[in-house]
């Protein structure tokens, strides 16, 4: 509670958010809010400037682009996609995640594009974006540029979100045959994540992402089948976090269950 | 959501009391319209933010508030220093070396643990207060910091009390019955070298916190706070504060929770009260949940070591002989308390007479340990408990079986057991076959089929637990000879007033357990009228003469202590308008008026009958020319209750602790993810019984309550703290409370075993003895016997504690041995 | 528009319109709290996680200590003030609440009414998996949520006591 | 929490030395130093913001040069205060010639106390690395840079 002084805009385009980003030092976009105003009341970390996206409207879209890729606008909340008939359409595991994220209250502001640049790496959305192969859609002052979901997470807390950078989209291509998949094991009922791993198999190759494992969601590739993927798991020579909820020999352990849970949930779904 | 019918031992009472009346407390808590200490404003009052150590043990160098109390808005700072020359240590309860431990309401010197306030700053707004608490530069010299009990007893080991030259707060021998001769008499001997019961705590939802004002002029402050137990934080602070204690005024509306957490506030309400007065102003105080999980208070921690338990052929078990390690944390603030409380229980459910117990408590570089919901009590009930069930799982015995050989028996009540407490009433093997039924026990090996055919291992487990309520404070002189301490008080006032209404005054501090309510039920049923004729004052104010020395909302005993506090003030208040009612009526004497549906009527002569408003206005308003005998006649009566207690044996260490004990049967069945150690409660019932319940729905969620926490503290709450001594779950991320979706369906059933030793045959049952903790350890145990039989050997099980059982079953009986004789 | 650290606010609480300059870094909740001086809302961690502050903002059930008050410009709010009706009636899940003792201490009440109310607004015949994953971000402490699910569902089925 | 590493330049072990051993050019090497004071041979004083990507920490840090034998090895100590945190961190370097460029081995003791640690305790240890590779990541194009000055004929830094 009780945030340090912060400055606060409200711009009312995308180009003066931008502007706002790219002027102030220290600046950093504010959307749903849930997880930088709870870093801000703990005082360990803070923005000089929040630019509040509220108003940018444009950003809460959720559509199906012409090529059947579902945009997914940095706006939009977990509620929305959990309601989109858009996702449901393209790529049902993205709003089976969202229904797991915290709870209701946090689902009404928390955003798509809050989840994957806060990337904490319990969060859900990074290791399901990387996996389904989505791309970041990035506005900057010197204009727009696309960068994967594979190359976006750098570091805990730490996007290619650039200065003066605003993400406006997630497009994730059309499943074409693909299916997806992803298993969490959580402190309780959607608490806390332990480990997650979100799964997209196409055809007998199977893309695993492991979240929780590392700093940034870690992309395997193996053949679809439970042995092989957790081969895979163990041939990438994880070293894992060790905390109160689990040592790394656990999360180690975990990692190849999920995997393997996350691949035939993913194969359920081809 | 199953419910058993009652099982009578006596006829129904007739009237409110036993009925499940609306809660008086509802109307104004369903709107929002509840006051809660934070809800309190005061004019020009300013906002305290406390600075708190990020060390776990420390020398402080210097403290430098200069730049605090620059910054603009700023009223003011205190500093240890500063607390040091106001006021006198707080009292301690230990003897030597324990008593000689100096606690002050901000650190002297050192700190003694993460998160202990070292200076507080007071602002105009919240967010000022901690601007400038940023400013205050603290330098500090690291010391080695000790986090374990056990090793903190060792020579060499860092002092926390340099005054005190040891960790040790109290250390002594409890030896009762004989317990070489048990195992003289025994078949074999079970071993079991250590068990480890965790540090956790209730975390009530409000947060700790109080407004407060100085008087100038009569020298008193108020307190407008969450002190669950002003009584003895009067007695705390007063003489810290070199006042007398009627110039502590502490007023509580209504609490959010409390579960022991708010009966040692008394430091930090100390560094409010120099404030108030240095600065003149009031200053409100809200503790932050990061505060509370770090700094505010935890449930005891022990570890039991070297245990020893005589066991014959059939199952039946003599007795236990336990060294076991309290750790009080950094300041023994309630205790030593904790190392005789659980005495009060010694052999859980069970007829043991030989027991040998060392018992020691120490310091460590921890958050001070406080009463949390079953103190002391349920760390020895799940020792009992764990007992139990190793004990039968080594000699392959049916832990069902084992428990009901060796259960104490309804027939034998009132039991004494070997170190002279009194179980007053109860029928544990009956408790036990309704938890039974009710999770289908019979279909046990069905369920194990049917969760294996999905890959699960399932597993029954039970917890026998006692709630043993009403303290004999004499019990503190077990520990200290010297203490001045004993029996136990609550008080009540009734009156008649003016317009007729009946108005009642509690010493308690309700923090959700509905007195309000039970009270009225009670007072209703003696004067003949309904509860909604009864205006139970919500609160405490101890500037009322509602206030005795043991006053409070704590230990289980409203049902006992309070209720007979206002039984017996309504009593004496039924006598006074009979009194009157047979002068006006002209009736041959009180007894020939009845009390009936708000009037005083004559037994013989109905139409002659006086409405309660006129007993009032002639009392209050129009009393010329009463007649002398009705002098004393006030309609305004205050009662103290006094449980009967003797001073218990110092030489034995012998006496009855408790007046009330309530039974605690819970029966839990899980399934686990052999995978991942993920596990789940598939299936749970809770049966109790505290004797005559006054308001059965009140105490069916009682025992929800307690068996939220229990299970909470079995799965996933815990404090455990780095090498540095940084507590690693400061929050509800960290520390995860149960949520709606975490809590299995529960089951309850009861049955009445009314108290033969107060007059409404009630048993206090609030706390309960941390029955879920058991009952999950015992069904983990269970259900873990294909995968190579693992022993449960702590409390708090952790999905990835329980993978690590499955990984590696004989690393968790290496220390489990059986000894033929 | 340039940053600025405190600015004019005017939100609808309740029904009615309050206009307030406040500092940027201002949590809803204490704007709501100790400015609107509206107690009703609660306080019970620093995190998000237990949501005694919940409100009703703009029609979505929120965490009001994990909203600044500036972000609330404009919008309309209830909280617990708002569901008993102006002649002191309940709100049927208020009387559920009390007929079923689904609140204790009553300090985590009104955020579990807020979130229940946001529940029935969008779904009239919860399941009871349905109003444990409403009520999940709300913590309490003393009932174990036993008989505030119970409480919910008879609410919804509108069996309370009149 | 210990992290250490080996590292190799194409510098002398006198160019890398330089580098590490003057404050001035540490201070360059680290993430947001917005302040930095010499306070005498052996002790320094940086106020830094630390990018978290949430937003920034502040902290001031205090260094002292514990231990030095130039040119192979260098003890250190870093002790700073921030809201919330109080960090300590012991960091040594082992400098030996590498064929014509220089191996260095190092090594960090970081402990940090606090809040922050407390609600960070899974997060810590990458974000430790993510700090440390950043530091190593300047260094390398710091002693690059020196390399390449010194080749082109640049002045001699000093000691």
């Amino acid at each position: 509670m009780l945030l340090s002084e912060v400055g606060y805009a409200r711009p009312s385009s995308v180009d003066e958010a931008v502007r706002l980003l790219a002027e102030n030092d220290g600046a950093r976009p504010l959307a749903g809010g849930q997880t930088i105003v709870n870093v801000m009341k703990a005082r360990a970390a803070a923005p000089d400037v929040l630019v509040d996206l509220a108003d940018l409207a444009d950003l809460r879209a959720i559509a199906t682009a012409p090529d059947g890729a579902l945009e997914l606008g940095a706006l939009a909340t977990y509620a929305q996609v959990i309601a989109s008939s858009e996702v449901k359409a393209a790529r049902p595991v993205i709003a089976e995640v969202a229904t797991q994220i915290a709870d209701v209250q946090v689902r009404n502001r928390g955003t798509v594009g809050g989840n994957v640049c806060s990337n904490d790496p319990t969060n859900h959305l990074p290791p399901v974006f990387v996996a389904a192969g989505a791309s970041m859609t990035l506005v900057g002052p010197d204009g727009e540029r696309t960068v994967p979901a594979g190359e976006f997470f750098l570091g805990v807390y730490m996007t290619a979100v650039g200065p003066g950078e605003l993400l406006t989209k997630v497009v994730v291509p059309a499943r074409d045959g693909a299916g997806d998949g992803f298993s969490a094991i959580t402190i309780g009922a959607d608490g806390t994540c332990i480990v997650n791993a979100a799964a997209t198999v196409a055809g007998d190759e199977a893309r695993v992402v492991l979240g929780c494992v590392a700093a940034t969601p870690v992309l395997l590739t193996a053949a679809a089948g439970a042995g092989a993927v957790r081969e895979a798991v163990r041939a990438a020579g994880l070293d894992p976090p060790s905390d109160l909820h689990g040592p790394a020999e656990y999360r180690r352990h975990l990692a190849e269950v999920v995997a393997e849970r996350a691949v035939a949930a993913a194969r359920e779904e081809t | 959501m199953t419910t058993t019918a009652p099982e009578q031992v006596e006829a129904p009472q007739k009237g409110f009391a036993g009925q499940s009346i609306p809660r008086k407390e509802d109307k104004r808590l369903v709107q929002g319209q509840g006051v809660f200490f934070d809800d309190v404003k005061r004019h020009g009052m300013g906002f305290v933010h406390f600075v708190r150590s990020p060390y776990a043990h420390a020398g402080i160098v210097s403290i430098d508030v200069s730049a605090a109390e620059e910054l603009e808005g700023v009223y003011g700072t205190l500093i240890g220093e500063e607390v040091a020359a106001q006021t006198d240590p707080f009292f301690e309860m230990s003897t030597p070396p324990g008593s000689e431990i100096r606690d002050y309401a901000l650190a002297v010197g050192k700190v003694r643990f993460s998160g202990e306030p070292v200076a507080a700053v007071v602002a105009e707004t919240r967010e000022l207060a901690r601007d400038a608490a940023e400013l205050v530069e603290v330098e500090y010299e690291p010391l080695e910091p000790v986090l374990d009990a056990v090793a903190a007893a060792e020579p060499g080991a860092p002092i926390l009390h340099d005054e005190a030259g040891s960790n040790v707060v109290w250390s002594g021998t409890f030896e009762w019955g004989d317990f070489d001769e048990a195992l003289a008499e025994a078949d074999r001997v079970v071993k079991i070298d250590r068990l480890y019961f965790h540090r956790f705590s209730s975390t009530p939802l409000e947060c700790a916190g109080a407004l407060v004002e100085y008087d100038r002029g009569t020298a008193q402050w108020t307190l407008h706070c969450n002190h669950q137990m002003p009584g003895i934080g009067i007695v705390w602070m007063a003489p810290a504060l070199r006042v007398g204690s009627d110039k502590l005024r502490i007023v509580t509306q209504d609490i959010g929770g409390g579960f022991g957490n708010k009966i040692t506030l008394h430091p930090y309400f100390v560094a409010l009260c120099l404030l108030a007065r240095k600065l003149n102003r009031p200053v409100q105080w809200t503790e932050w949940r990061t505060d509370q999980h770090t700094a505010n208070t935890h449930g005891n921690e022990r570890t039991f070591l070297d245990v020893e338990v005589p066991v014959r052929s059939d199952g039946t078990m003599l007795g236990f002989k336990v060294r076991a390690f309290d750790d009080a944390g950094a300041f023994p603030r309630y205790e030593p308390l904790g190392c005789i409380i659980w005495a009060q229980v010694t052999p859980g459910c069970y007829r043991w007479r030989h027991v040998k117990v060392d018992f020691t408590q120490t310091c460590t570089n921890k958050s001070p340990t406080a009463p949390n919901r079953g103190y002391s009590r349920m760390q020895q009930l799940w020792f009992t408990e764990r007992v139990i069930d190793v004990v039968a799982h080594e000699l392959r015995l049916d832990p069902v079986e084992v428990r009901k050989r060796n259960y104490i028996r309804s027939d034998e009540m009132p039991y004494e057991t070997p170190n002279g407490c009194v179980y007053d009433s109860g029928d544990y093997a009956r408790c036990l076959d309704i938890a039974l039924d009710l999770v289908g026990y019979d279909k046990l090996e069905e369920r194990r089929k049917d969760a294996e055919s999905r890959g699960r291992l399932l597993g029954l487990g039970i917890g026998s637990t006692l709630d043993s309520g009403t303290n004999n404070f004499g019990q503190s002189q077990l520990l200290n000879p010297e203490l001045q301490f004993s029996g136990n008080n609550e008080v009540a006032t009734v009156r008649l007033d003016i317009f007729g209404e009946i108005v009642v005054t509690l010493g308690t501090t309700p923090q959700g357990q509905s007195h309000e309510t039970v009270a009225a039920q009670v007072v209703a049923d003696l004067l003949g009228v309904t509860p909604d004729d009864v205006h139970v004052r919500a609160g405490h104010d101890s500037y009322w003469n509602s206030h005795a020395g043991f006053s409070g909302t704590y230990a289980s005993q409203f049902a006992v202590t309070g209720l007979e506090a206002v039984k017996g003030a309504t009593l004496a208040l039924a006598d006074q308008i009979r009194r009157l009612a047979a002068v006006i009526l002209g009736a041959d004497g009180p007894d020939d008026i009845l009390l009936k549906e708000g009037m005083a009527e004559r037994r013989d002569m109905p139409e002659a009958a006086l409405p309660f408003m006129a007993c009032g206005a002639i009392i209050n308003v129009n009393n010329a020319g009463l007649p002398p005998e009705l002098d004393d006649v006030t309609l305004n009566c205050r009662y103290v209750y006094r449980p009967p207690f003797q001073v218990p044996d110092t030489e034995r260490k012998f006496g009855n602790l408790t007046l009330t004990y309530a039974t605690q049967i819970h029966a839990c069945v899980v399934e686990v993810d052999p995978e991942t150690g993920v596990y789940e409660i598939v299936d749970y019932a809770a049966v109790d019984d505290c004797g005559t319940r006054i308001h059965p729905q009140i105490v069916e969620g009682q025992v929800h309550g307690a068996t939220a926490h229990a299970l909470g503290a079995a799965t996933f709450e815990t404090f455990p703290y780095d090498e540095d001594g940084t507590l690693l779950a400061s929050n509800f991320y960290d520390y995860h409370v149960p949520h709606a979706l975490d809590m299995p369906p529960l089951k309850t059933g009861s049955i009445e075993s009314p108290s033969p030793f107060n007059s409404l045959g009630t048993k206090g049952m609030g706390e309960g003895g941390g029955a879920g903790i058991h009952a999950v350890c015992a069904a983990l145990q269970d259900a873990l016997r294909p995968v190579g039989s693992p022993i449960v050997t702590e409390s708090h099980n952790p999905y990835h504690r329980v993978w690590a059982l499955i990984r590696e079953p004989e690393a968790s009986r290496a220390g489990i041995e059986v000894s033929e004789r | 528009m340039a940053p600025v650290t405190s600015m004019h606010v005017s939100v609808t609480v309740n029904g009615e319109l309050h206009e307030r300059e406040v500092e940027a870094r201002r949590l809803l909740v204490h704007l709501i709290r100790d400015d609107l001086d509206l107690t009703g809302t609660h306080i019970g961690c620093d995190t998000g996680n237990c949501g005694a502050c919940t409100v009703v903002l703009d029609g979505l059930a929120v965490k009001s200590c994990m909203l600044l008050a500036v972000q609330a410009d404009g919008a309309s709010i209830e909280t617990v003030e708002s569901l008993a009706g102006p002649d002191g009636a309940l709100h049927p899940l208020q009387q559920a609440f009390s007929d079923r003792h689904a609140l204790q201490c009553g300090y985590c009440t009104p955020g579990m009414l807020m979130s229940a109310k946001h529940l029935l607004d969008h779904n009239a015949e919860p399941t009871e998996n349905e109003i444990r994953r409403a009520i999940q971000g709300n913590v309490c402490r003393c009932t174990g949520y036993v008989n505030i699910v119970d409480a919910i569902a008879a609410a919804a089925k509108g069996e309370v006591s009149a | 929490m210990k992290v250490e590493g080996t590292r190799s330049y194409a510098a002398s072990r006198e160019q890398v030395w330089a580098v590490l051993n003057d404050p001035a050019e540490m201070a360059g090497l680290m993430p947001g130093v917005e302040n930095f004071e010499l306070l005498d041979e052996t002790h320094w004083r940086a106020k830094v913001k630390v990018p978290l990507g949430l937003g920034s920490m502040r902290m001031s840090i205090d260094f002292e040069k514990a231990d030095s034998r130039p040119p192979e090895h260098a003890r250190l100590q870093a002790k700073g205060k921030g809201v919330g945190a109080i960090m300590s961190m012991e960091t040594e370097f082992d400098l030996s010639e590498d064929g014509a460029g220089t191996a260095m081995r190092w090594q960090a003791d970081v402990r940090i106390l606090g809040q922050v640690a407390s609600m960070g305790q899974r997060v810590i240890q990458p974000i430790v690395n993510q700090q440390v590779e950043n530091v190593l990541g300047a260094l390398d194009r710091r002693v690059s840079a020196k390399a390449a000055g010194a080749a082109a004929g640049g002045p001699p830094s000093s000691g």
